[in-house]
C-alpha cells in the first residue's frame, strides 16, 4: 500500500514485446531480454547439432573397430569417409550458428560432440597413415565459407588433448581386438600409445585436465604392454621334443 | 493428499511383491547355477546328465517368471525393470550355459521363450530385454573361458577349438552392435579377453600337435 | 596365425548392412543392432524434444513471475495459455514417437522436460484457481489421440512430486515478489506451502527423494514465513502521537 | 609434440600477463570502492567531491582496460573471460554506483564505455559481457540498500523514497528477463529482498509522517 | 558353513523383525508430527488440545518400543543401533516438542522414559542412546525458532521472549559439553543459529515498543 | 628400515603428546567462553566483574602454550601447526572479545601475547599464525553483532552506535587485505554482513529518535 | 546437563583404553604376518617351523584379546566393534593361514576360539563377528593364490592341485550363503577370482604334463 | 592494520619465490623421467648410456634444492612443505629408479643425499620428508612392475626374477612400518599387487622353462 509508485510502469510492461516501451531503463532491459533469449536460443540449437554429431562419430568408430586384418582396412575406411560426410555437414550448421560469434562463448554447448568427432578423426588417420593427427589438420577441416566469410570452429589444445586421450582407448581395444589376428596392428599400437604418452608426459602437472588424462593413457598403455607381453612369452614357449611339429604348424 | 497414501501402499505393496518373487527367483537361479558348475569336472561326454537336472530348474524359473506378471500392470514392466534385470541377466546367462552344454549351439530366442515362458518380442508387454539377453551371453564367454582351461585339466583336449569357434562367432556378433559407452560396451570389451584367453589354451594345445587334424 | 579359423565369416560383414548374411548368429545380432539402433535413435530424438519443452515452459513460468497486483492475473494467464498450446504440440511429437512403446523405458530422457512442464502447469493451475493441480487433470492432458492410438505420457507421481516441490520455489519467488504489492497474494503462498509441506512430510523416509524435496521445500517455506513476519512486525508499530498521520496516509 | 610446448609456453605467458593486469585492476577496483564507501558516512550533498574522486581513478581503470586488450589475441576473448569476469562485474557496479551518486541516474552502457573505454556491444572483439553488467547492477542495488539505511542514521529523509523508486524501476527491468538457473538468478532473487529492505524505510518514514508530499 | 548359513538366516529373520517395527514405528512418528505441526498456526491458549492428542500417540510408540526390543536379544543393542537411530532421534525432538508446548519445560529424561517406556541409563541393555537424544533437542531449537517467527505473524507477542530464554538455557547446556561427535558438533552450530534468530525476533519486538515491560 | 620405524615412532608419540595439551587447551578455552558469554546478559557497567574472570583464566592457557612448545622441536611448528589452529583461532576471538569488553579497543598483538605467553612475530619458531588472529578477528564481529542486539533488548541503546563503528574500523582494515586464502575471504563475506547487521540496528535506533545527539 | 557431561567423559576414557590394546593387537598382528610370509620361500616340507613360530604368537594375541574384554562393559560389544574390526579380520585371515599350513584345512571355528579365546558364538557377549570371520577366509584365498605360483616358481608342483581344491571347497561354501553385504560380496568376486587363477595354474602344470596321475 | 599488510605481502612475496622454484624444478624431474622412461625400451646392457644422462640431470636439480632453501627462513619448513611435496616425491621416485636401473640396488638416504643436496635427518632444517621418500619407493616399484612386462616383450628373461626380489625385499621392509598416514597405506597396498604381478611374470617364465637354472 504504502509503495505503489510503480504500478503505472507495471502494467504496460506485461508483454514486453507488444506494447510502447516509455522509460529508457525498460528500453535497455527489453534489448537485454533480446539479446540474452538470442543466445540461449543459439545454445539449445548448438547442444542438439553437437548430440548428432557425438552420434555420428561414435558410430564411425564403431565402424573402424570392426578391423580384423589388414585387407578389410580400406573398405572400412571408405565407409567412414562416407559417415565423416555427414559430420562434416553438421560442422557446417554449426559454423553457420556463429557467424559473427565467439566460438569460445558457446565452446560448451558442442564441445562433447567436437572431442568425439575429434577421437573418430584421429583414429580414422591413425588406421590410415599411422601417424597422429595434427591440430592443424583438423582445424582446416574445421574451417568453413559461410557465405563468403571464413568461419573457424577454433580446436582448444584442450579438445585436442582430451580427443588424443581417448583416441588411445579406442587404439588399447583394438590392440586386444586383433591380437592373435593381426600381424602388426597390436605391436604397432602399442609402441604408438606409449611414444605419445612418453612425449605428453612431459607436460604433466602443467594442467589439471591434462594430468587426468594421461592418467587415463597410463591405464591404456599399461593393458596393451601386458597383452603384447602374453602373446611374446606363449611364444617363446616350444615344448621340448616337439618342435618340429611345432614348425609345422605355423 | 489421501491419493498420494494410496498411490504410495500400491507401489510399496507391488514392489514388495515384485522383491518377493525375485528372490525366489534368485534362489533358484543360484541352485541351477550349482548343477550347470559341476561341468567343470566332468567329461563333456558325461554333462548330459548334468543338462538334464538344469533343463528341470527351469519349470520352477518358468512358473516364477509367470507369478511376476500378475503382480503388477504389465504396461508399467519398464518402471519396475530395474527389480528383475539382474536375475534375468543371470537367467539368460544360464540358459544360454545349458543350451551350450546340450547341444554346443548359441540360445536362440525361441529356446529361451520355451525355456522361461517370457517373450523376447521387444514390443510385448511382459519380455526378456534385448540388452539382459546380450549381457547373458558376455557371462556365457567368461564362463566358458573357464570350462576350456579346466576342460584340459580334466583331459579333454578337443573342447577347447569348439569353443575358441563358438565363442569367435559370438564376438563377430557383437562386432556388429553399435553400443553406447555404458555396461554393455564393458563386457564386450572383457568379451575379448575372454577369446584371447581360449585362443591362448587352443594356441598351447597347437604347438604340442595335441589338436586333431578333423578338428581344425 | 593359430587362429585364423574365422577369417571367412569376418569378411562378410565388414559392411553388415549391405550384404547376404549367412549364420543365424549373425543374423540374429543384426537383428539386435537393428533393435538397439533404433532405440537410441528414438532416445536421442526424445532428448531434443524434452529440451524444447523445458525451455518452453520456464519462458510461461517467467511470465507467470510477472504478477504484481490483481488486475493482471488474466492477461499473464492468457499470454501462458498461448505458450501452453505449443507445449503441448511439442507432447504431441513425443506421443508419437512412443507409439508401441513404453514411455517409462524413455522417461529418463523426457523426464526433464516433464517435470519443468509440470511446475509451469501447476503454477498457472495455482495463479488461476489457488489449488493444487491434480495428478489426474495433468494425466488427462498428456493423454494424446494419436492416428486412433490412445497413448498416454505416464506421469510418475515422483515426477509429479518433484514438479510441486519446484512449485514451492516459485510460490516463494511470488511472493517474496508481490509483498506490498498485492494485498492476498504472500499470506496465502504461504499458507498453501505450509499446507502442502505439512501433508506431505507424512510420507517422508518413504522415499529418499522425496525427503530431499521436503528439505527443498521446507527452505522455501521458511522463507516465506520469515517474509510474513517481517511485514506483520512492521505493520505493528503506530509511533506514538503519530498515530492519526499513519491512518491518513493509508 | 613440440607444437605443444610452443602453444603451452604461449598460453601460459598470456595467463600470465592477463594475471598481472587483473591483480592491478583488482587492486585499482578496490581502492574505488574505499573511495565510494565514504558516501555511507556523509550527506548527499557532500557527494560531489566523493564522485570527482572517483571519476579520476576511472582513468587507471580505462589504462588497465586498453592494456588488457594486448595480451591476447582479440577473437580468444572468451576463452579468458573467466580470469576477469569478477573484477569486471565489480567496475561495473562501482560505475554505476558511481553514476547514481552523482546523478541518480542508471548507469548507462555510453557512460560505462566512456569511463572504461570498453565497449558494450556485444559483438565487438573486446567488450563488456552483457551478464557482467546485469550482476554489476545487482551488487548496485545490495549496496543501495545499505545506504538508505545509513542515510537515514546521518539524518537524511528524503533520499530513501527516490533510492526506492530507483531500484523498483531496475527489479521492472530485470523482471523482464528470461533468465536461466544460474548465477543471475539467484543475484535476480536477492535483488527482490534488497527492494524490501528499501520499502521497509519508506515505510518506516512514511508511518512517521517524516516524507514530505512533494516527494512522492 | 551349514552354520554360517544358519547364523545368516537369523540375522536376516532379526533385521527383518526390527525393519518391521521401526517401519511403523517411523509411520506413528509421522503421524505425530503432522499434529503437532499444527502449533504453528494456532494461539498459545488453544495448544492444549493439540498437546492432548500428542500426548495420546505415545500410547502406541510406547508400544512399539516394547515391541522392538523382542525382535533381538538386548546384548546386541549396539549391533543393530543403526536401525532406529533416526526414528528415534526424530520421537526424542517429539517428546520435547510436546513438553514444552505444554509446559515450556525442556523434556527431563524421566519424561522421556514415561512417554516411551525406554530407559536412558546408558548401561542398560535397552536405552535411549544420549547422542540420539541430543539431538533430538537441536531439532527442538530449530523448530522453535520457526515457531518464534510464526507466532509473531499470528499476533502472539509474548512467547518470542519466553522462547528465546528457553533456547539459551539449552544453549548453555550444550555449551559444556565436550564434543567429539561430528554430526553432534554440526547440529550444535546450527543451535547456535536459531538461537541468534528468536534473539533477532526479540530485538525486532523491543524495539518497536511491542515488549510489554512485565514480560522481561 | 629399522631407521625408519625409529622415526615412525617418534613421530607417533609427538602427535600424542600435542593432542593431550590441545585437549586440555580446549577445555579452557570452552571455560572461558562460558565466562564471558554472560556479557550478554548484564549491562555494559557490569562487564567489569565477569573481564576480571575471565582474565584470570588466561593463566592457564598461557601455562598450556608453554608446555605446548616443550612437545616438539620448534622448528617443526609447521608439521603440526593443524593441530592447534582451531583452538588458538577460538582463543584469539576470547582474548579479542576480553579486550573489547574491557576497553572497547581491538586486541594489539602485544597484549595477545602478554595474554597467551606467544609471540605474534612470524619469523620466531613459535608463534601464533597470522591467519588464525585475524580469523578469531572475524569471530569478534561475529559475536558483537548478537551483543548489538540483545544490550537493545536490555535496554541499553548507546551501545550500538560505538559497536557499530569498532566493526566499521576493523571491516577497514580488512578491506586493505589482499585476501588470498580461501578460509579468510570467505569469513570476511561474513564480517560485512555482521556490519550491515549491526548497522541495520543503529538505522532502528535512529528512526526512533534513540540516539542522543551526542554519540554521534 | 551435569549427567551428560559425565557420561561423555566415561565414554572417551573408554575409547582411548580400547584404542591402546588395539594398536598393541595390531602390531602382534603384524609380527605374525611378517612370520607366516615366509611361507612363500621355503619347500612345503620346511613351513612346520615356520607355523610353530606362528602358533607361538598367538599366546599373546589371546591375551591381548582377554585384556580388550576388560575396557569395557561387554554389553556394549558392538558400539565399539568398529574400532577392532579391522585387527580382528587380519587375526582370522592368519589364524586360517596358520591352520592351513600346518594341515591343508579349513580353520573351524573352535580351533579360532582355541587360539585367541574368543568364542565365535554370535550370542556370547564378546564374540568374533561371522561377517569378520568370512573376511579373513576371503584374505586367505588371496594368499593362496600367491602361494600357488610362487610355489611353482620354487619348484613345488604337487601343492597348486590340492589348493585348488581347498579353495574350490570354501568357493562352494561361500555360494551358499545369501550375501546381501556389500563389502562381502565384493570380496566374494575376488575369491571367485583367486579361485579362477589358482585353476589357471594348474591347467599350466597340466598342459605340460607336470601333474602327477596319483594327485588328481 | 599495516604490520598485517606488511606480513601479508612477505608472504605473498615468499610463495611466489618458491612456486618459481618449483616450476622449474617440476620442469627438471619431467625431462629427467622422459630419459628414464626409455628403459623401457632398451636392453638392460643398453642402461648405461640412459643412466649417465639421468645422472647428469641431478646436477640442476641439486641446484635448484639450494635454491628454494634461499627463498624462505629454513623455521618455516613446515609451512611451506605442501608445496614441494609432489615434486620432491617425484624426485626421490626418479633418484630411486636410476639406482636401481645402474645397479640393482636400493635407494639409500646417503645417495639421496649426495643426487639432490639434501638431507633426510628429519631434524635438519630442510630435508626430505621421510613420507615423501617412501611413497617415491612406492612409485618405484610400480614402474618396476611395468618394467618387468616390458622387458620380457623385449626378450630380456633374466631381470623378472630379480626385479621380483628386489621388489620382495622393499615389501618386506614396508610391513614393519606402522602406516597411520591414509595415502600411504593406500600406496603400500598398490606395492603390494605390483609384487604379484611380478611373481606372476616370474611364474609365467618358470612354468615355460624359460628361467636358467642358474639365475634362481
Ligand atoms: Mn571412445
Ligand atoms: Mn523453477
Amino acid at each position: 500500500k504504502h509503495n505503489n509508485s510503480n504500478k503505472d510502469t507495471n502494467t504496460n510492461n506485461n508483454n514486453t514485446n507488444m506494447c510502447v516501451i516509455s522509460s529508457p531503463i525498460l528500453k535497455f532491459f527489453s534489448d537485454c531480454e533480446t539479446c540474452l533469449t538470442g543466445k540461449q536460443d543459439r545454445h539449445e540449437r548448438l547442444v542438439k547439432i553437437s548430440r548428432d554429431i557425438t552420434v555420428k562419430s561414435k558410430r564411425i568408430i564403431f565402424i573402424l573397430q570392426r578391423i580384423q586384418g589388414a585387407e578389410e582396412l580400406d573398405q572400412l575406411l571408405a565407409e567412414a569417409d562416407e559417415k565423416f560426410g555427414e559430420v562434416r555437414a553438421l560442422f557446417t550448421s554449426i559454423a553457420r550458428e556463429l557467424v559473427g560469434h565467439s566460438p569460445f562463448l558457446y565452446l560448451r554447448a558442442f564441445s562433447p560432440g567436437l572431442q568425439e568427432y575429434i577421437e573418430a578423426q584421429s583414429l580414422a588417420e591413425y588406421l590410415r597413415t599411422k601417424t597422429l593427427v595434427k591440430l592443424e589438420d583438423l582445424q582446416r577441416e574445421l574451417t568453413f565459407d559461410i557465405d563468403g566469410t571464413e568461419v573457424s570452429i577454433l580446436v582448444d589444445e584442450m579438445d585436442y588433448l582430451q580427443g588424443i586421450a581417448d583416441l588411445t582407448g579406442e587404439l588399447m581395444r583394438i590392440c586386444i581386438g586383433t591380437m592373435g589376428k593381426h600381424d602388426t596392428l597390436p605391436g604397432e599400437t602399442c609402441s604408438f600409445t606409449r611414444e605419445i604418452y612418453r612425449d605428453l608426459k612431459r607436460f604433466s602437472s602443467i594442467n589439471r585436465g591434462l594430468d587426468r588424462k594421461l592418467q587415463v593413457m597410463s591405464n591404456s598403455l599399461r593393458k596393451m604392454e601386458q597383452a603384447c607381453y602374453t602373446l611374446v612369452v606363449r611364444g617363446q614357449e616350444i615344448p621340448a621334443g616337439q618342435l618340429g611339429e611345432a614348425v609345422d604348424d605355423e | 493428499f489421501d491419493w498420494f497414501q494410496e498411490v504410495n501402499t500400491t507401489e510399496s505393496a507391488r514392489r514388495e511383491a515384485i522383491r518377493e518373487v525375485t528372490k525366489v527367483l534368485e534362489q533358484e537361479a543360484r541352485n541351477l547355477e550349482t548343477i550347470l558348475q559341476q561341468a567343470h569336472q566332468v567329461k563333456e561326454s558325461e554333462a548330459g546328465d548334468i543338462c538334464a537336472k538344469g533343463r528341470e530348474r527351469f519349470t520352477a524359473i518358468k512358473e516364477l517368471y509367470a507369478k511376476l506378471q500378475t503382480t503388477f500392470p504389465l504396461e508399467l514392466y519398464y518402471k519396475y525393470h530395474g527389480c528383475w534385470r539382474n536375475v534375468t541377466q543371470n537367467v539368460c546367462f544360464l540358459a544360454a550355459l545349458l543350451v551350450y552344454l546340450e547341444s554346443g549351439d548359441l540360445l536362440t530366442t525361441d529356446t529361451l521363450t520355451e525355456l522361461t515362458g517370457v517373450s523376447m518380442q521387444q514390443d510385448e508387454p511382459f519380455h526378456i530385454d534385448l540388452e539382459d539377453f546380450l549381457l547373458g551371453l558376455c557371462s556365457l564367454s567368461n564362463e566358458l573361458a573357464r570350462l576350456t582351461t579346466n576342460c584340459v585339466t580334466a583331459g579333454d583336449l578337443s573342447r577347447p577349438l569348439r569353443i575358441s569357434k563358438f565363442v569367435a562367432d559370438v564376438h563377430n556378433g557383437f562386432r556388429m552392435l553399435n553400443l553406447k559407452n555404458d555396461s554393455l560396451r564393458k563386457r564386450f570389451d572383457s568379451l575379448k579377453y575372454d577369446m584371447k584367453k581360449i585362443e591362448g589354451v587352443v594356441y598351447d594345445l597347437s604347438i604340442r600337435g595335441l589338436i586333431k587334424e578333423e578338428d581344425k
